[in-house]
């Protein structure tokens, strides 16, 4: 019945949709939400949008996982190792500016009490 | 400071003497690929060159006076290094380099006095920044059409290229040399400067502007008569300029007569003084330019005589008005001598060289029959009659009006050495108007290619039109003063001296002590009463460039909103440009 | 056993020393490494000079090929390689000889300022896009943690605001990243070049504007720059330094890079980055006129030059091109001149405003005298360097009979002049008595003098370079070479 | 010895001339007014009265030299007209300067005054001098332009070279530039201190004017060069539109048939404040001017 999700271009083009879906919904909170982790989050979930994008366009069905183990000896009919290993970099690296910004944002609400983006004044235009 | 420094200083401020004589050769070293500085020493250059090395020791002596301002001392060092190389520029980018850096230390010299205000140091410098960047884009013009930075006639130009290059250099040095209506940062800037560096902005710096003038005209032979052809017996072109530096002259004049300060009239006054200098060169002809380089040799030394002795008064006084002198013709007896041969050469009277000059451009324009051209001439320089009566009058004669005035002593000696030395030479070219001609003038214009004045005798100026004899006339008025003082001395009778300064003829009335007698800044208030004279004064681009200025901060407080301090502000920005970008692609690329 | 003298130390001796920053610590060494490292690169640099002057050098640490780490030394990432070092040279010296703000001398600053200049070189010398994604970060997070250093509600606005826009340019830029290996299957730039061509054209669209937006918000282009003055003003002035003198310049070296590299006809897109340029420069010039706080004004400063900078190489033309890069140089002396003058100042009179720094020339001449060097350098006057650098990059376009950069670029150094001056008028205002809170010591002044000593030799004598930035710009705009060199001759 | 001679009898011919001129404008001024006026001679004995008074005041040093400077600059504007042609005698030494010369020697004399009168302290003679030179502001532009297109018509300065070409009635600049000489005649009147534009120095309305101070022989001094100069000025235009003089009586004859025609002109108008004299200058002899360049000069270039 699901058969048709073996087209990689319908699994592509979902892959796609949802990504991009995602990607929306993290600009949307991006811009809409004022609350400083709700923005890290939703950078977060940006970036996560374009690693998902970046998995699920580069392996198509039946692919399997690019392991060479018992009985896979060759490097047939496997997804392509790169995107799976920069996404897993990529990852490292978004979770480090994660980290980082949560532990600004904790320091900063400490200092001032104030969690809200917009109301971080100190520094604007005369 | 220790005396070895001041000497070096002194022997710095000797250095255009020095490279006048030992020059012999060109030098020549690259900058950057493709750019080749070249100093050579052309006759004109020379020329402005001798100016400076008359200018530039007689104004460092009164400047190492205790206690010395080290950092004035050092940017005076770098100045004159930017106009020697800006004279000795033989390609447009050594020219320009030598063009910013003696714009920019004078503008730091400019700070180093107490009275310099913001909107003072701000025209000063934007005003000669725009003049420097509009010079800087004519050479780049002139660069992409002739290949290289070579001073040199451009012949093969097209007529586009070379009215927009004639348009460029020709503001750049206008700006300079401070011509109507670009002139504002003049009053302010000489007015305020430390009263020193105010000879040198006058004598020197703006004669820059004179130079440079006279270099378009060599760089386009033809600019001034193959643009519009010639009107009557001159160049269309030229007319155009000579009216504007006339113009220029009488604005200036009227304006330098209702001044009530002896800087900011003398700040006027050599307006008025490049007003006249850049009639001659609209006129182009051989008379006319020497003219103009004669006028250049008297105005430098007359003003920097005027602004040394005037300096020298404020130094004594701490007056700078007209209302808080007078009277100082017994206290500083020396400095009157000055400022009275300042102003018979400033008003070009006989027998001091101003008047070979003038002569020399009334002749041009006569014989380019721009007669209007000479009545306004004339106009604006018998109204200067005025405005040098009223600064002779104001702070020596008259009634002493401030404590400072009544107990003021003669200047310092560093201030009148210099004051002994230019009225020698002015009295010198007044005797030898052929000196100046002979010496300095007629080499510039062979060297422009253009008939040489040429001169019986150094004691004669002669051309087409006639000529006179300085000798003569002195030798004529000398006798005739000596004859009339003995003769009057030899008459029976007793001179006696008044008994008190207020001994006068006062309407009947006898005044006291409080009775106002100085008639200071008063003099020339009439003058707005007549219609032509009230609505010059009455006019201003002040108003227009505030009102630029004004224009510019509002126009940087609405991009300022731009700069807004929220991240997601930026975020949407960012987004919606990529969005519209995309989307205007799409349109484009039919995606 | 000797080390052999690779480009790969650029990243891993930085990258090293700061994660080892523990033991220094302890064995009280990091102040002399932290200025001893960006000597140590410097001089590597000049090591291989003339190995690089006769062939770019390529080194690959191979995982398959065409996979692995490229780093790609040729003569136009020289100049920002040899730049990073010695600007790092000179702040890491005045934060050491300054001896001032305690939070700038402690570890922390350390492993960042390290990784800053390990993750600037990177990004210069890689040859492998997504490595440039990975250098961008790291860079980018030790630019976040710097900004907040000082860690009051400004330093941390600051570190936050930086965070969030750097982390939506890091986001865009990985997009383009992903796209462009879901396109052609490659990162090594090289091969990516050779296969750009053929991605569909809409395609090409997208990821080049995702590239633009991206690294846009990090090079201070115009509509993408408005966080900019937020971040100077919160940094510690030194640090805006940093940002203004090293961190820009490699973002636009990259997007430069990219550009040439990628495109085989760069006009195209040159013409949209001039447009970029140009009102980059112009809005920040004018903006900068009304600013009130030194360090914002010198942010506005550091924008309208990036502009400049982007309109010479977006131009394209040799000559233009090795003047933007020499006004690159230029313009990170100067900038590091200015900012270093502005924490001079900041320190000693607790204020960057204007108003409070009226009269600063009589009580601290010697950072006035500098601040007004570097003023005078930045507006391109001679005989400073920036001159130099402005004269070629005009004689570029007056040679190419291109007339408007050369009207926009010279009223936009008057308009800088407007504020420039004002503030050197404000600063030896004869009115006020000012009086220095804080002592500053003599030795902070020495990286100062270096740089200003550089800005006076490279504008007096810039012949001694010249020849460096035209092969620097033969490197940036040849093409073919590049690609001759690390794909083999077939290709 | 030639020079000594010809200029001590410049100076006398001047001096006697001048006293005479004013001996008659004094009996003419009177008569208009219906009064017997003054003897002829009147002048020259005002003048000796205030030579030989015993007892002169002065305010100073430049209070003298004034005067001085005043009376040698009428000497040598005098000196550097020449009062005939074709002759060796009364020449000064004329060839030696030009119309341009004598034009600026004029103000050099006033210009003494002026210091003089600063020096006295007084501030009505400051603004007597400071109308006067108001007044020399208005009058030179016109009266420069006319001897401008003189000079123009015979393409020179030297006024010898202006005189040699007007030989004979018919090459007079009177009727070869009529319309110069109408230009030039008003501001004459004005430069001759004469009505209307008399306001200056004006004795009577005014208890001011530059001479407030001077009294004795100082003031014998400036009566005296008042009279030279005049009488330097009227030759001046002899020369310039009536042909010059070939001897002294000729000379006398045609100076005082202008002097007549100024005179006449004078007495008829009333006196104008200093800014309405200006401004008459700037529209009427300099309207005329213009008009006069226009026609003499744009014109004949345009159809050529």
């Amino acid at each position: 019945m699901l058969a048709f999700l073996d087209d990689p271009k319908v699994l592509h083009g979902i892959y796609a949709l949802g990504a991009l879906t995602l990607f929306f919904i993290g600009l949307y909170g991006l811009l809409a939400k004022r609350h400083l982790l709700k923005m890290l989050i939703s950078i977060a979930v940006m970036e996560l949008s374009v690693y998902l994008l970046f998995i699920g366009l580069a392996t198509s069905p039946g692919e399997t996982a690019p392991i060479l183990s018992d009985g896979l000896t060759a490097f047939t009919d496997m997804a392509d190792p790169v995107p799976q290993a920069l996404t897993l970099t990529a990852i490292v690296i978004g979770l480090a500016v994660l980290g980082l910004g949560v532990s600004l944002a904790i320091q900063y609400h400490r200092l001032t009490g104030k969690v809200d983006v917009a109301s971080m004044t100190e520094l604007k235009e005369l | 400071m220790s005396w070895m420094l001041r000497l070096l200083f002194l022997a710095v401020s000797l250095s255009p003497a020095a490279l006048l004589m030992a020059w012999d050769a060109d030098l020549s070293w690259p900058l950057i690929e493709g750019v080749r500085l070249s100093l050579t020493l052309t006759p004109l250059a020379g020329f402005f060159l001798v100016l400076l090395a008359l200018v530039a020791p007689l104004i460092a002596l009164p400047m190492l006076r205790r206690p010395s301002d080290v950092p004035s001392l050092v940017l005076f060092v770098l100045l004159l290094i930017g106009m020697q190389l800006l004279l000795l520029a033989g390609d447009f980018v050594s020219f320009f380099i030598g063009w910013e850096v003696m714009t920019w230390s004078s503008y730091l010299l400019l700070l180093r006095s107490p009275r310099t205000d913001m909107v003072t140091s701000q025209s000063y410098i934007l005003f000669n920044l725009a003049s420097a960047f509009l010079l800087l884009a004519g050479i780049l013009v002139f660069y992409s059409v002739t290949g290289d930075f070579l001073i040199r006639a451009a012949t093969e130009v097209s007529r586009p290229q070379a009215l927009s290059l004639v348009v460029l250099f020709g503001l750049a040095f206008l700006i300079k040399a401070g011509t109507l209506p670009l002139h504002i940062w003049i009053p302010r800037s000489y007015d305020q400067a430390p009263d020193l560096f105010s000879a040198f902005l006058s004598g020197s710096i703006s004669k820059m502007g004179v130079y440079g003038l006279i270099l378009l005209l060599t760089l386009f032979p033809d600019a001034l008569t193959g643009f519009a052809g010639r009107f009557l017996n001159g160049p269309a072109v030229g007319y155009l300029l000579a009216w504007v530096g006339v113009i220029t002259s009488i604005v200036a004049t009227f304006k330098a007569i209702s001044q009530e300060d002896m800087k900011r009239l003398l700040a006027y006054s050599s307006i008025a003084q490049v007003g006249y200098i850049t009639t001659a060169i609209g006129v182009g002809s051989s008379l006319a330019l020497a003219g103009a380089l004669y006028l250049a040799l008297v105005h430098t030394l007359v003003k920097v005589l005027l602004f040394i002795s005037v300096a020298g008064i404020v130094l004594q006084t701490g007056q700078r008005r007209f209302n808080d002198l007078g009277r100082l013709i017994e206290r500083m007896p020396i400095s009157f001598f000055g400022v009275l041969i300042g102003i018979i050469g400033l008003a070009g009277m006989p027998p001091l060289p101003g008047f070979a000059a003038k002569y020399l451009v009334f002749v041009s324009l006569v014989d380019a029959r721009w007669l209007l051209l000479l009545a306004a001439m004339i106009l604006a320089s018998t109204a200067a009659f005025i405005y040098c009566y009223k600064l002779v009058y104001a702070p020596f004669l008259g009634h002493a009006n401030s404590p400072e005035a009544r107990e003021a002593r003669e200047a310092p000696w560093p201030y009148l050495v210099p004051q002994v030395i230019l009225m020698g030479l002015l009295v010198l070219f007044g005797l030898f108007p052929g000196l100046a001609i002979d010496v300095l003038i007629d080499p510039v214009l062979v060297g422009l290619q253009m008939a040489p004045i040429g001169s019986e005798s150094w004691a004669k100026l002669s051309t087409a039109y006639g000529g006179y004899d300085g000798v003569v006339l002195m030798l004529v008025f000398g006798t005739a003063f000596a004859l009339v003082t003995g003769l009057f001395l030899l008459l029976r009778g007793r001179m006696r001296r008044a008994g008190s300064p207020h001994d006068l003829s006062f309407a009947g009335e006898v005044p006291t002590a409080e009775t106002p007698l100085h008639y200071g800044a008063g003099m020339g208030r009439e003058l707005r009463r007549i219609p032509l004279v009230g609505w010059i004064l009455r006019q201003g681009t002040q108003g227009f460039y505030l009102g630029l200025a004004g224009q510019m901060r509002a126009a940087a407080a609405l991009l300022g909103t731009l700069y807004v301090g929220r991240p997601q502000t930026w975020i949407l920005i960012a987004v919606v440009v990529f969005a519209l970008s995309l989307a205007v692609q799409a349109m484009m690329g039919g995606l | 056993m000797t080390l052999p003298l690779t480009p790969v130390w650029f990243v891993a001796l930085p990258l090293l020393l700061a994660f080892a920053s523990p033991l220094w610590v302890r064995l009280r060494l990091l102040m002399p490494l932290l200025v001893g490292t960006p000597a140590a690169l410097l001089l590597l640099a000049f090591v291989l000079l003339p190995e690089v002057r006769t062939a770019p050098l390529l080194e690959t640490i191979v995982i398959a090929p065409p996979l692995g780490i490229h780093l790609q030394l040729d003569s136009a990432s020289w100049i920002l390689v040899a730049l990073i070092s010695f600007a790092g040279l000179l702040t890491n010296a005045f934060i050491w000889l300054a001896d001032g703000e305690p939070y700038l001398r402690d570890r922390r600053a350390f492993v960042f300022l390290l990784l800053l200049i390990a993750g600037c070189n990177g990004m210069v010398l890689t040859g492998d896009l997504f490595n440039l994604y990975v250098f961008l970060e790291i860079a980018g997070v030790s630019a976040y943690a710097l900004s907040a250093l000082r860690r009051d509600a400004s330093a941390l606005e600051a570190g936050l605001k930086y965070l969030i826009i750097g982390s939506v340019a890091a986001v865009f830029f990985l997009f383009s990243v992903v796209l462009v290996y879901l396109q052609t299957g490659q990162l090594n730039l090289a091969a990516i070049a050779v296969g750009f061509g053929e991605i569909p054209g809409p395609m090409q669209i997208l990821i080049g504007l995702l590239m633009l937006v991206g690294l846009g918000i990090k090079a201070e282009l115009f509509p993408f720059n408005f966080w900019v003055p937020d971040i100077y003003q919160g940094s510690h002035p030194a640090v805006a330094g940093l940002y203004s003198g090293l961190l820009v310049k490699v973002f636009l070296f990259v997007l430069f890079h990219l550009v040439f590299l990628l495109l085989a006809d760069p006009k195209v897109v040159g013409i949209w980055l001039m447009g970029l340029g140009a009102a980059t420069m112009l809005i920040a010039e004018v903006v900068a006129l009304r600013q009130e706080d030194l360090r914002r004004m010198l942010a506005y400063s550091s924008l309208g030059q990036i502009g400049l900078i982007t309109l010479a190489l977006g131009f394209g033309v040799e000559a233009t091109t090795a003047g933007g890069l020499f006004h690159m140089v230029n313009h990170t002396l100067v900038k590091l001149l200015l900012f270093l003058t502005a924490a001079v100042l900041l320190r000693s009179f607790v204020s960057a405003q204007l108003a409070d720094l009226a009269g600063a020339g009589r009580a601290r001449p010697l950072a006035a005298a500098l601040f007004v060097l570097g003023a005078l350098a930045v507006m391109g006057l001679p005989p400073l360097s920036g001159f130099a650098s402005k004269l070629w990059i005009l004689k570029g376009f007056a040679e190419a009979g291109v007339f408007w950069p050369v009207a926009l670029i010279l009223l936009a150094a008057l308009i800088e002049a407007g504020y420039y001056f004002r503030w050197i008028k404000v600063l030896y205002d004869p009115s006020v008595q000012l009086q220095a809170v804080h002592p500053v010591g003599r030795l902070a002044y020495a990286p100062m003098a270096v740089a200003a000593g550089l800005i006076i030799l490279l504008g007096v004598a810039p012949f001694l370079v010249d020849a460096l930035f035209s092969e620097g710009a033969q490197a940036l705009l040849d093409r073919g070479a590049t690609l001759t060199a690390v794909l083999g001759a077939g290709s | 010895m030639h020079a000594v001679v010809d200029s001590l009898a410049m100076i006398a011919v001047s001096y006697v001339m001048g006293f005479l001129f004013y001996g008659f404008y004094r009996q003419l001024n009177a008569r208009v007014q219906r009064r017997w006026g003054p003897s002829i001679w009147q002048n020259f004995f005002d003048n000796m009265k205030f030579f030989f008074k015993s007892e002169t005041l002065t305010h100073g040093p430049m209070f003298f030299f004034g005067p001085m400077i005043i009376m040698a600059g009428a000497f040598t504007t005098v000196l550097f007209v020449p009062f005939l042609k074709d002759s060796d005698w009364l020449q000064g030494f004329s060839q030696y300067g030009n119309l341009i010369l004598i034009i600026y020697l004029l103000v050099v004399g006033p210009l003494g005054n002026a210091l003089a009168v600063g020096s006295s302290g007084n501030p009505f003679g400051v603004m007597g001098v400071t109308r006067g030179l108001t007044r020399l502001m208005g009058l030179e532009v016109p009266f420069f332009l006319g001897l401008a297109l003189v000079m123009l018509q015979h393409e020179t300065t030297s006024v010898h070279a202006i005189m040699a070409a007007q030989d004979g009635l018919a090459n007079w600049g009177l009727v070869t530039n009529p319309i110069a000489f109408c230009v030039i005649l008003l501001p004459f009147i004005a430069s001759q201190n004469g009505s209307p534009f008399d306001v200056v120095g004006a004795p009577v309305e005014v208890y001011a004017g530059p001479r407030v101070e001077f009294g004795g022989r100082l003031l014998g001094v400036l009566m005296t060069q008042n009279m030279m100069m005049s009488i330097a000025k009227l030759v001046l235009v002899v020369d310039l539109f009536m042909g010059g003089a070939t001897n002294i009586l000729v000379l006398i004859g045609k100076a005082f048939a202008l002097f007549l025609l100024t005179t006449v002109v004078s007495m008829v108008f009333p006196r104008l404040k200093t800014e309405q004299a200006v401004d008459f200058f700037w529209k009427v002899p300099l309207g005329l001017g213009v008009l006069a360049v226009i026609l003499t000069v744009w014109l004949p270039s345009w159809s050529a």
